[in-house]
């Protein structure tokens, strides 16, 4: 183990460390650089869409622009600020010292570095502009930069697979003693559900992207329709990756809402088995379900009604974490600081995007509304609506861990409002303009969808304002914040029982766990009532 | 949640009660990921077996392959010879089937080549056709992990001679045996679903 | 439970399947109904938004309630009555919401099927598409139009592919869409129920005129008498043989990559057509072997037997024999042979 | 990564590879002669699946040890292989589907 450079330097940030609470840092810093990169691209989406008409940027620029929105958003934002969340937390919340691999923790953040600048970088040569799902044959006769973008998207997927063969490494062999897997806290389930789907799905796109980048750069024929290639395969091969992927960004701000209601209720989490089995049932039925997204593609028409019937199979573990949560804070002593503010907000959002997402598995209505805007409001209520605002609620509730201090309530509350109210007012337009008949990706649209546009442009002005409390916040708040404590928000689970921040190997010594992660309300051994499901099992 | 101190030294008592090593599992993970990996290069290339039956394929030799897939079965088995070597501590057995382990794996490459150098003689090129590149493509990304193998087999046989290895520590040595005899496995499968059906 | 609850369960379960109805009844988010599909999917739509509705108001009510009423109490900090689970309520919810997905997919199942019945003798319609146009044939015509014309109530088979990349067909009216994948040809049965006039978007992302093609083209459902004539008129050819030339050169699309002065036509994909039967002019290379006449009739039916200097082979489509009538080509062959 | 569990060593575990190898060794031999008969498609692409099948088991179970490892590692190894066959399967079904 290399020495540990001094706690509290910043510098420790920028060089190369093995400790995972400074790559978790280091994680969301950087992942937090490229959401407003995206933020950025989508604030010139949303004001050229104010209008019809509008020349405010040509239509390549506008493919690039979207194509470059999306692929940031997903590959460059959500996913990193979850690993830097999951790399933070799971060795403190099982009790562990470090990851398994602490070498291997540090080369998959720093592959995001040479990702994330090629990424950019795609820009100076012609970027991408064939979507950030890069269907064939547009993609293989795209600008240079959709080779940067395929190999920048190659390297993010490494990056996380080396993540997840770390989390699973790390969680099935160095829990603390006593800690048996109905003990582990759900984050940290989330994260063992994510890592499978991450190394069983990843490297199916990887093979895909790596096909891309030789039909581009050495003339293989994968995707040349004259010579018999096949454009419906690569859609096979990216969405078989990129249906887990979306269950990949959601299950860990999932995991983040199982670890906040209890806290903020003071209750114990209700039908904690349930959850964590949820959590697999999404994982591994999310493999399943890929070709949902090809219904008005050449796929084999007798195909579609299995996939409908396994991807509306996934809505009954999500309904029951949904009610479970529900049922958490049912009686409990609810309190409402900002965290719990983004849970809620998370639940009444994601909800939205769960039921559309039953509308869109229906085939005779996808049939109506794929590839339109109802689609688009579809991914951003469960992307945005859910797992952003799933990560703002763990930023908020580990906030005071990782930083020792406490951050601003009052701001806290100013950037919730403004993002529930920013979200609901950009996105709930778009459903009705796809209905109506409004296609996704389009520079310019038909006057009849207006108003809708305008609404949406204004909400995401909103959400981009919405940015600036938060941003705030976490960088005074971290320098001259008031002094956070140990357990702030009197938590029961193992990374609230050290210091804040935590040492640098975490525990003095391997703690021994003797009771379950939320066992809130619990009277000490001995008490008169006690609960249905004994505390120690 | 109460904590109380217990020696320190213990890290992955959890995974010892699983009877499981970390850098074991870490290994198969990887492992798991790879068959994924070639499974989306395997689909592909039977997508095309099947929409687009060519001529080409008869061109393959599938004795010489044969041979080919013998000698890389042969190396597979000194690994495991090597690794069992080691494990009653002979460390120049092990060293004598790595380096055995590298000139089969050598061997395997240099029939693959000249495989690949017979075929395009014949016209068929990574551009020529589909049939072309999903073949050379499949059995290429095979062969860079073979290179890759030959290349881990002989950083071990150095370290192997540096005394790294001892009857008690070989978690290297294993390693490295589970990741050739994958490559084996991928071969296996490789060889039948090009050559054989 | 005690009555007071089971009362209170009853009554906002009657409210929530009077609300989930009414929505179902009332809210229509759709645009015009103009295909027998369109009916169908919009029953079924309009069945799962009910369904939202009321699972939306009971999860947000649940949440908006537990909110105000399970609020912490003033100066009071400690912890809740702790309950881990209850075994019948967790059966509950995971079958109930089962039940659902059953009954929707069942439902949805039954209409694909409706949606998808052969009715006999349909109107057959080619639907072709590239960077960035659609162009609609109708087989055993020379009609190639880029606006769609439909006569109602006839079911239409659509025969979809595209020349170059991934586009996708889409009538919002028709409540349907199919990707046109090059390589491959995609069917589509609709049958229009409304007359009227609607837009033809593409939903694939296809290049810079993505957007453009989705604003270009329009379906035009009729009477058969009205797309009878439409038909015959969008036929016909004038009298006058050098003008009946002229129009065929523009409908098969010519102009697209030939130039001709005389037709207006200034496309710069293939050679320019303008002094063809000079024996001196830039064609000089075609006299030599065959009469100017079949020469110019070979480069149509097959473009590769001869390909101009400095002019790539393979771009010129190579099906011009299947779709141009024998009366047509004679026309058209003798107006290009005409170019002086 | 010395697993207690193994037993004292002798030649008895270097002749069982050995044994496993010829094994190998043999199912190949196999297989490139049926390749010189004429077996209808069928029939000679299931013999090939099943011999090819019982190749990759012996590797998998005696070189990489998941015989006597834990269950963990080969479910590890499985559930990519199951996913493997379906989305293989369904490549070849969809080759004939539009």
């Amino acid at each position: 183990m290399t020495t540990a450079t001094p706690a509290l330097s910043p510098r420790r940030y920028f060089g190369w460390s093995t400790d995972h609470k400074v790559i978790g840092v280091q994680y969301l810093v950087t992942s937090f650089f490229f959401f407003l990169v995206g933020g950025a691209m989508a604030g010139i989406i949303r004001t050229q869409l104010l209008a019809p008409d509008s020349t405010l940027v040509s239509a390549e620029a506008y493919n690039r622009l979207s194509t470059n929105h999306g692929s940031v958003m997903l590959f460059l934002w959500i996913l990193p600020v979850l690993a830097g969340l999951g790399n933070y937390l799971v060795p403190l919340q099982i009790g562990a010292r470090d990851m398994a691999f602490p070498r291997l923790n540090a080369l998959s953040f720093w592959l995001l570095v040479p990702a994330g600048l090629l990424m950019l970088a795609s820009f100076f040569v012609g970027a991408a502009e064939a979507g950030w799902t890069a269907y064939v044959p547009l993609s293989i006769s795209g600008p240079d930069g959709q080779t940067l973008w395929a190999v920048s998207v190659i390297l993010l997927g490494t990056s996380s697979m080396m993540g997840s063969i770390n989390f699973v490494a790390t969680i099935f062999t160095m829990r603390a003693e006593g800690l048996t897997f109905w003990r582990l806290p759900l984050f940290s389930w989330s994260m063992l559900a994510t890592s499978i789907l991450v190394l069983t799905a990843t490297p199916v796109l990887t093979a895909g992207l790596a096909l891309i980048a030789m039909d581009r750069l050495v003339g293989t024929l994968f995707f040349s329709v004259p010579a018999g290639g096949d454009p419906i395969l690569w859609q096979n091969l990216f969405w078989f990756y990129s249906h887990p992927a979306v269950y990949i960004m959601v299950l860990p701000a999932m995991g983040a809402i199982s670890e906040i209601f209890p806290v903020f209720a003071r209750k114990p989490v209700f039908g904690y088995r349930m959850i964590a089995i949820s959590s697999l049932a999404i994982s591994l039925l999310g493999l399943t379900v890929w070709a949902h997204h090809m219904f008005t593609s050449g796929m084999d028409p007798r195909l579609r009604v299995p996939y409908m019937i396994s991807t509306m199979i996934i809505a009954v573990p999500t309904g029951v974490k949904i009610f479970s949560w529900l049922a958490t804070i049912w009686g409990g002593k609810i309190r409402l600081d900002t965290p719990m503010l983004f849970a809620l907000g998370f639940i009444s959002m994601f909800l939205i995007g769960g039921i559309t997402g039953v509308f869109l598995a229906a085939i005779p209505v996808d049939l109506h509304v794929h590839d339109t805007y109802f689609v688009v409001a579809h991914l951003h209520f469960v992307l945005f609506g859910g797992s952003v605002s799933g990560a703002y609620a763990a930023l908020y509730y580990w906030y005071p861990k990782i930083t020792g201090r406490r951050f601003d309530e009052r701001l806290g509350k100013v950037h919730f409002a403004a993002n529930f109210i920013g979200t609901n007012l950009a996105y709930l337009p778009m459903f009705l303009a796809g209905l109506l008949g409004m296609p996704r990706r389009v520079v310019n649209y038909d006057p009849r969808f207006t108003e809708l546009n305008q609404l949406a442009s204004l909400g995401a002005f909103l959400l981009a304002v919405s940015v600036l409390p938060l941003l705030y916040n976490m960088i005074v708040s971290w320098v001259n914040g008031p002094k956070a404590g140990d357990n702030p928000w009197k938590a029961k689970t193992l990374e609230w029982q050290v210091s804040s921040p935590p040492p640098a190997h975490n525990f003095d010594q391997p703690p021994v766990v003797t009771e379950g992660p939320y066992d809130y309300g619990e009277a000490p051994a001995g008490s008169l009532k006690p609960s249905p499901a004994a505390a120690g099992d | 949640m109460t904590s109380h101190s217990i020696a320190h030294s213990d890290e992955f008592r959890a995974g010892r009660e699983l009877s499981l090593d970390h850098r074991k599992l870490g290994m198969w993970l990887f492992l798991a990921s790879e068959v994924m990996f070639f499974g989306g290069l395997i689909g592909t290339y039977l997508h095309y077996k099947a929409t687009l039956p060519t001529p080409e394929a008869a061109l393959l030799d599938t004795v010489l392959v044969g041979l080919n897939t013998f000698v890389l079965i042969t190396s597979s088995l000194m690994v495991v010879l090597g690794l069992d070597a080691i494990q009653r501590g002979h460390r120049r057995g092990l060293i004598t089937f790595l380096g055995l382990t590298a000139l089969l794996g050598a061997i395997f490459l240099g029939g693959q080549v000249y495989e690949f150098i017979s075929l395009a003689g014949h016209g068929v090129t990574l551009q020529s056709s589909v049939f072309g590149s999903s073949f050379y493509t499949l059995t290429g990304f095979h062969g860079l992990h073979v290179l890759i193998g030959v290349v881990w087999a002989l950083v071990t046989l150095v370290k192997a001679a540096r005394g790294t290895y001892s009857a008690q520590e070989h978690a290297g040595v294993e390693a490295f045996g589970l990741y050739w005899h994958f490559v084996d496995v991928v071969w296996i499968v490789l060889f039948t679903i090009i050559y054989l059906i | 439970m005690k009555e007071r609850t089971l009362l209170v369960v009853v009554l906002v379960t009657a409210l929530l399947v009077v609300a989930g109805i009414w929505v179902a009844l009332n809210v229509n988010l759709m645009p015009a109904e103009a295909s027998t599909r369109a009916a169908l999917v919009d029953q079924l739509f309009r069945a799962m938004l009910g369904l939202a509705a009321v699972i939306f108001l009971l999860v947000e009510g649940l949440l908006l309630y537990s909110v105000f009423r399970f609020r912490q109490p003033r100066g009071d900090d400690g912890d809740a009555v702790p309950v881990h689970g209850n075994r019948a309520l967790e059966i509950v919810w995971t079958l109930i919401p089962a039940l659902i997905v059953i009954v929707i997919g069942f439902y949805s199942f039954r209409v694909l099927a409706a949606s998808e019945i052969r009715e006999e003798d349909p109107l057959v319609v080619n639907v072709r598409s590239r960077q960035f146009a659609w162009t609609f044939e109708y087989p055993g015509t020379s009609v190639i139009s880029s606006d769609l014309h439909l006569p109602v109530g006839r079911q239409v088979r659509f025969l979809i592919t595209s020349d170059d990349v991934i586009h996708s067909f889409w009538v919002p009216e028709f409540r349907v869409k199919r990707d046109a994948t090059p390589g491959q040809m995609a069917e589509l049965l609709v049958t229009p129920t409304r007359e009227g006039t609607y837009p033809v978007r593409c939903a694939e992302l296809c290049g810079v005129g993505h957007a453009a093609m989705g604003l270009s083209s329009r379906v035009i459902v009729e009477s058969d008498e009205a797309f009878q004539s439409w038909l015959t008129q969008a036929a016909a050819l004038p009298a006058d043989p050098i003008e009946a030339g002229r129009t065929l050169f523009t409908r098969y699309g010519c102009q697209a990559c030939h130039a001709l002065a005389d037709a207006g036509a200034a496309g710069a994909v293939g050679p320019a057509l303008d002094s063809l039967a000079d024996p001196n002019g830039p064609h000089a290379h075609a006299h030599g072997g065959m009469d100017i006449r079949s020469f110019v009739e070979q480069s149509i039916l097959e473009p590769s037997a001869a390909i101009a200097p400095a002019f790539a082979d393979g771009l010129m489509p190579k099906d011009f024999g299947t779709r141009i009538p024998a009366n047509e080509l004679a026309i058209l062959v003798d107006y290009l042979v005409a170019q002086k | 990564m010395t697993d207690l569990s193994r037993p004292t060593h002798d030649g008895r575990r270097a002749r069982g590879y050995v044994m496993v190898f010829l094994a190998l060794a043999a199912i190949t031999a196999i297989e490139l002669v049926m390749t010189q008969i004429g077996l209808s498609a069928s029939a000679a692409t299931a013999l090939f699946l099943i011999l090819s099948l019982g190749k990759a088991t012996l590797v998998v179970m005696f070189f990489m040890h998941l015989r006597q490892d834990s269950r963990i590692y080969t479910a590890i190894f499985l559930l990519p292989v199951i996913l493997v066959l379906a989305f293989s399967t369904l490549m070849l079904m969809s080759a004939g589907g539009h």
